[in-house]
């Protein structure tokens, strides 16, 4: 009878669970580019190696828990026996000797797909700019002149290198099927570094609460061959909106769930005015102590300069 | 001085008492010594912050910061001398250095309140910038710390004078000396990092 | 006059209006209850105004029962919105109420539901378990239940006056600054954490003192039981984190009110130092929660397994080592903010190590067990609901530890999963445990096994259902706190059955109420009179159930580890002094209840900044602080006749047995 | 007035010690930044300036913490003492530790043009 109550619910869970996965897909454990195929190795070893502790705590839980069950009277049963020096040095030892393998691995890991770290190709790399604002993302192709809201389009097998700020509260681009997320924070750049190795078009949004229209903040990336890529360009460049600095404090007004926009780029430089603006006090307001700084800049000798901190 | 050794709580005697007492308030200054960690971390971030407003160097007038600390010094020094004449139970004395402890802290206190007001008025508040608003946030927090027990040795002094030297008023003039001493050591951090390396 | 107090912040959504309305109700009928019962000045004698630990602790579970009830309101309309909320349908609450839903959820859940068990059991356990009567300072243990009291007061407030932060449960700037979070929310997050987190501190010190300071005689360390050192490591981890979070909130709320620049995005402000601060003290608190279910988790198994705790001395040391590594970890909650390779993988492999103090509690336990005489009560289905959950949980832990890897699954559902098992499958799962384990204690009456063991059934399973899903859904790029989602992208059929998890998480709660009530209706049939139902090893069990208010009448001496079980089967004769001496209780007094009365009063005063309470609720907080501490703590005598008395019907209800 | 037994006297003498020497330590490095502020003929390098400042503030805190705290003046177990380095320990890690991380956040997330300027400076290219 004990059987049945513990299967049923099993099979419940089992049931539940498989219904719900049809037609599921695993964005990370599926990569698409390079950085996300890494991570994924790297997931899978991890859970490998965590394996080599877990599977015996289980073994042992249940084997312990059955044969010393207080019914079982047959068992030995030694109350006075609380210690013994073999058995400590084995489970403390071994899982050192894990961490110490995991260890090694993070350390080369992290250096080996830090997002700072451009990746190499025959292919020119890409620079391509990300702003999050509130609730959409613009991305910002300052050589190609074009800009564009919610979608981003880059060709395959090509390193792409994102310099990424907000105009916003913190944010985190994420595009799971290329590669791992990095913050996008006001007055300063982060920088992302993916490939996509196949074309596709895969989805990207914010991980980190900015507000209101946080779940709409989505965007999905394009990988595409050179030539499609080209055509882009093209209906980019054709575009009947410019995107300017005054343009684009009309983008930067809360608005959530924005369709995809294409623009012509009008200031190459946005960008930087973007992440300037949170580090000088605003010409207009406080001109007095521009002029202060200026001064202050030639003159001064010591570090105590204003470094614009971040 | 003897007295009657009351049955204490639970039956504890009055030395378990003021031990207990006083390890208590160590471990509370512990973690007020971590609640200025945080802000000291907090102004070495921001200390460049200076968002194209007066750093450090422009602001400070070192002469008046040596006085201030001169004076905290002494205080610190006046509240050591207080603990040994406590323990003689001589309260003419005792009452002597506590005044003299209070009369050199409210000197500090004084010159740091006129510091803050002349930043003020040349606008130079804690609304600057970052790095105004953490000097404001850790001098101005350990000045916080100066007035409560400046209160606290005005509530004290009076119970001597009231009360006399009972076990209590001894613990509790005991726990001030203590205070003192760990304020005077937080200041000797805000002298050396807020004030020296800032004019550097 | 009343600041930014005004009509507009009593007008809400249906929802909330309901669930107002609710409390007003409940709370009304309380009163009628009480007052018809003539019970008012009963509880204000006996429970409101009382020092007594044992007391203080039932009210912290009191506060911490209706605050995870409060929770468990939230999860269900969290579940219920993001199971509907795909594609066309928006669910039942629009997006900034749902944000307000689930930054209330964590925020109650850890400072309110796990802080207030946490304390509720040490009040209850530690004075017992170290010999003492007492904690070392009484009166700050009253001061410090009623800051925390003052603290969940704010929070349920901002239910019915204004609104809560719609910034999470750690509130990161610049969300939470003034330009992005205008309404009070965030204000009424900072000072209900900041009252709460100035009690716990309290009573962290408080603590600390009387472990070291008020144990019997002949307890010296490597006697102490294991619960007790692990709650000495939980301890040290509060008085050092709390300042930091003290600290945190201050600037804060000092950016907020007073305009400063500390977080804000701009005038030279660094959101990334709140970020930095906030985890620094952010990690050692789930240390301060997982170390004392530690510890009990050690009590019911050696206990139930009728054994000595196997390596008591690598356990202490494995205690000591988590309480240390916890200080030194903080950074892998921010992997992904942009810090270089040798940060990210420093601080990387200083959590893995963490993972290794942790193993060897588990295999300790386990080799407990080996060996013993295994007793499957619902304590130890608590502590096999605990290994299962905790280990998988754990296994994701050490996956998040390797920064290449958090950088995918950083802030998504595989996230929220992970803390969710950690918190549930340890902290609850050892707070269940020990309520059912020390219940018969201080009640005098075991708890109901067999719906005891329905609600273990019914929570676990509902829990793997709850969350199995979440671990999926993270591997599928879904992030966290998402209140809509596209329908394409396939995920609606794991959030319902994670709806379904989280009702049978809600059953399960259901029957644990119900096995209260039920086992109060059948306390006839499950009297314990010699107060050792379950043959317990430790301090605590040498009481008779309920304890009397002075709880041991003499001061028991101990000789060995486990000293209750070695002075059992050594049959030394129950020697009865000759004559009984007086005791010296606390008096009750209600000026915890003023001070920290007038410490809520300035939180509300600055959240809505009405100008003129404020300095005259400080001037109230000064003052009232002035009295108490100015006279010395006055004590009531328990004569020795009341004593002898109360030992005599003890010592005649345990010959009953 | 009682005559002052010894003990009473050594306590003196801790505290006048403590104190001249703090005071001492105080106007050193005073003057040491005066002299750098003032410019003058013989400046003292920066670097000198920093490692005195530190130096002179430790040598403070060790002298208030022993003739002013007394720290480890208790009888065994050494609470006192072991809750005040504990403190130290988490006191250095935590600011340590958050200097470290917010200048390694800092440096990998400059600008172009902040580059510019901080190479200008730093490195003097």
């Amino acid at each position: 009878m004990k059987i049945f109550i513990i299967a049923i619910p099993l099979l419940v869970v089992g049931g539940l669970l498989a219904y719900a996965l049809q037609g599921a897909h695993f964005a990370i454990l599926d990569p698409k580019g390079i950085i996300a195929d890494k991570e994924r190795g790297l997931l899978i070893f991890t859970t490998l190696l965590s394996l080599v502790v877990v599977v015996p705590v289980f073994v042992m839980l249940f084997v312990i828990v059955w044969r010393y069950r207080a019914t079982n009277t047959k068992a030995i049963y030694s109350p006075e026996w609380d210690g013994s020096r073999f058995f400590e040095t084995l489970w403390w030892g071994i899982p050192c000797l894990i961490i110490l393998v995991l260890a090694i691995v993070t350390w080369t890991s992290s250096h080996q797909l830090d997002p700072t770290r451009s990746l190499t190709s025959t292919h020119p790399p890409l620079k391509i700019q990300v702003v999050a604002l509130q609730w959409k993302w613009l991305f910002l192709y300052p050589d190609q002149q074009v800009a564009s809201v919610n979608t981003v389009e880059f060709p395959i097998n090509t390193p792409i290198e994102f310099d990424i700020t907000a105009d916003a509260p913190m944010n985190s681009f994420w595009i799971p099927s290329l590669g791992g997320q990095i913050y996008a924070m006001p007055g300063m750049t982060t920088k992302l570094h993916l490939m996509a190795d196949t074309s596709g078009t895969y989805a990207g949004s914010s991980a980190n609460l900015s507000g209101t229209g946080f779940s709409g903040m989505r965007f999905s990336a394009i990988a595409t061959s050179a030539s499609d890529y080209a055509n882009w360009l093209i209906r980019a460049h054709s575009s009947s909106q410019v995107l300017t600095s005054s343009s684009y404090t009309a983008l930067a007004v809360p608005s959530a769930d924005v369709a995809v926009r294409l623009y012509r780029l009008g200031e190459p430089t946005l960008y930087d005015t973007i992440v300037m603006k949170y580090m000088m006090p605003s010409t207009a307001t406080s001109s007095t102590d521009t002029k202060a700084v200026n001064s202050d800049m030639d003159m001064d000798t010591n570090m105590n300069m204003n470094m614009p901190g971040m | 001085m003897s007295e009657r050794v009351n049955a204490g709580l639970h039956g504890e005697s009055a030395m378990q008492k003021q031990a207990k007492v006083l390890l208590g308030f160590w471990i509370y200054l512990m973690t007020d010594l971590v609640l200025f960690a945080s802000l000291f971390a907090t102004y070495a971030v921001l200390r460049s912050n200076t968002f194209g407003g007066p750093g450090g160097g422009q602001l400070f007038n070192l002469p008046l910061v040596l006085v201030e600390t001169i004076l905290l010094l002494t205080s610190s020094f006046t509240a050591g001398l207080l603990t040994i004449v406590l323990s003689r139970g001589n309260r003419r004395l005792v009452m002597v250095f506590l005044a003299l402890t209070f009369v050199l802290g409210v000197g500090f206190l004084v010159i740091e309140l006129t510091e803050f007001s002349h930043l003020i008025q040349d606008g130079n508040s804690w609304q600057r910038s970052g790095f105004l608003s953490a000097f404001f946030t850790l001098v101005g927090m350990h000045g916080l710390h100066i007035a409560v027990g400046l209160l606290w040795m005005l509530v004290v002094g009076y119970q001597v004078l009231y009360r006399g030297l009972t076990t209590a008023v001894t613990r509790r003039l005991r726990l001030i000396s203590l205070f003192w001493h760990f304020l005077d050591i937080v200041w000797i951090f805000i002298f050396s990092i807020v004030y020296m390396i800032g004019v550097l | 006059m009343f600041g930014k107090l005004t009509i507009s912040a009593f007008v809400h959504d249906p929802i909330t209006n309901v669930a107002i309305l609710g409390t007003i109700i409940i709370g009304i009928v309380g009163i009628i209850l009480l007052i018809r019962f003539k019970k008012l000045s009963w509880l204000w004698k006996n429970w409101l105004t009382s020092l007594d630990p044992k007391k203080i602790g039932v009210m912290y579970i009191a506060i911490a029962t209706f605050m995870l009830l409060r929770g468990l309101a939230d999860v269900l309309l969290i579940r219920t919105q993001q199971a509907l909320s795909s594609g066309a349908s928006h669910g039942i609450i629009n997006a900034d109420t749902f944000q307000q839903v689930f930054s209330a959820h964590g925020t109650m859940m850890i400072f309110f539901v796990a802080m207030g068990f946490l304390f509720g059991i040490l009040n209850l356990i530690v004075p017992p378990q170290i010999g003492s009567r007492d904690v070392a300072f009484p009166f700050l243990n009253s001061v410090s239940f009623w800051l925390f009291a003052g603290g969940a007061l704010l929070v349920n407030l901002s239910l019915a006056v204004g609104e809560f932060s719609a910034a999470g449960w750690l509130a990161y700037p610049p969300l939470s600054e003034l330009s992005y979070s205008p309404g009070v929310g965030v204000d009424y997050w900072i000072w209900s954490l900041q009252i709460a987190g100035v009690g716990s501190l309290l009573s962290g010190i408080n603590f600390l003192v009387t472990i070291i300071k008020l144990r019997a005689p002949g307890m010296t360390p490597m006697k102490m039981p294991i619960f007790i050192w692990s709650v000495l490591g939980s301890m040290s981890l509060v008085v050092f984190a709390f300042p930091i979070l003290t600290a945190t909130l201050s600037m804060l709320a000092l950016d907020r009110t007073l305009g400063m620049h500390f977080f804000t995005a701009e005038a030279g402000g660094n959101a990334m130092m709140y970020v930095n601060l906030i985890w620094a003290w952010g990690h050692p608190e789930v240390y301060i929660l997982i170390l004392p279910a530690f510890g009990i988790f050690s009590e019911i198994v050696s206990v139930f397994s009728g054994k000595r705790l196997f390596g008591y001395k690598s356990m202490v040391w494995a205690l000591g080592a988590i309480t240390f590594l916890s200080f030194t970890v903080w950074l892998h909650h921010f992997f992904t903010m942009g810090a270089g390779a040798d940060v990210n993988s420093f601080f990387g492999i200083m959590t893995m190590i963490i993972a290794i103090p942790t193993g060897v509690k588990i295999f300790n336990w386990l080799f407990t067990m080996y060996r013993g005489r295994v007793r499957l009560t619902t304590p130890m289905l608590w502590f096999l609901g605990f290994v299962v959950t905790f280990t998988l949980g754990g296994v994701a832990g050490v996956l998040m530890s390797v920064p290449a890897i958090d950088y995918q699954v950083h802030n998504s559902l595989f996230l929220v999963a992970h803390f969710h098992t950690m918190i549930i499958g340890g902290v609850l799962f050892g707070i269940f445990a020990g309520f059912t384990y020390w219940f018969p204690k201080f009640t005098g009456f075991t708890l109901n096994e067999r719906i005891g063991r329905w609600a273990f059934w019914v929570w676990l399973f509902g829990f793997l259902l709850a969350f199995i899903p979440l671990y999926i859904l993270g591997l599928m790029g879904a992030t966290r706190r998402l209140d809509h989602y596209d329908a394409s992208l396939g995920w609606q059929g794991l959030f319902i059955v994670a709806g379904i998890g989280a009702t049978l998480i809600c059953i399960g709660v259901a029957l644990q109420i119900l096995q209260v009530i039920v086992s109060i209706v059948q306390r006839k049939q499950h009297l314990v009179l010699d107060g050792d139902p379950w043959n317990g090893r430790t301090l605590e069990w040498s009481t008779v159930s309920p304890p009397p208010s002075y709880t041991f009448a003499v001061i028991p001496i101990v000789t060995d580890r486990d000293d209750f079980w070695v002075s059992k089967h050594q049959s030394i004769p129950d020697q009865v002094p000759r004559h009984y001496r007086a005791i010296a209780v606390p008096k009750n007094t209600s000026a915890g209840i003023v001070i920290a009365g007038f410490a809520t009063l300035i939180g509300f005063a600055v959240i809505w900044q009405i100008i003129w309470l404020i300095p005259v609720a400080l001037l109230g907080l000064i003052i009232s602080c002035i009295i108490r501490l100015s006279h010395d703590a006055e004590e009531e005598i328990i004569s020795a006749v009341d004593v002898e008395r109360q030992e005599l019907t003890a010592r005649r209800q345990r010959d009953l047995v | 007035m009682k005559k002052s037994t010894f003990s009473e006297r050594t306590a003196l003498g801790r505290y006048i010690t403590g104190f001249i020497v703090s005071l001492a330590a105080t106007l050193i490095v005073y003057f040491f930044v005066q002299n750098r502020i003032a410019g003058g003929h013989q400046v003292l390098s920066h670097t000198f300036l920093m490692i005195s400042i530190a130096l002179l503030a430790i040598i403070q805190f060790v002298v208030q913490a022993v003739f002013f705290l007394h720290i480890g003046k208790e009888p065994k177990p050494r609470v006192k003492m072991i809750a005040f380095f504990f403190m130290l320990l988490i006191v250095v890690i935590l600011v340590g530790g958050s200097i470290w991380i917010m200048n390694n956040l800092d440096y990998t997330m400059m600008t172009p043009e902040q580059t510019k300027t901080y190479l200008q400076n730093n490195e003097g290219l």
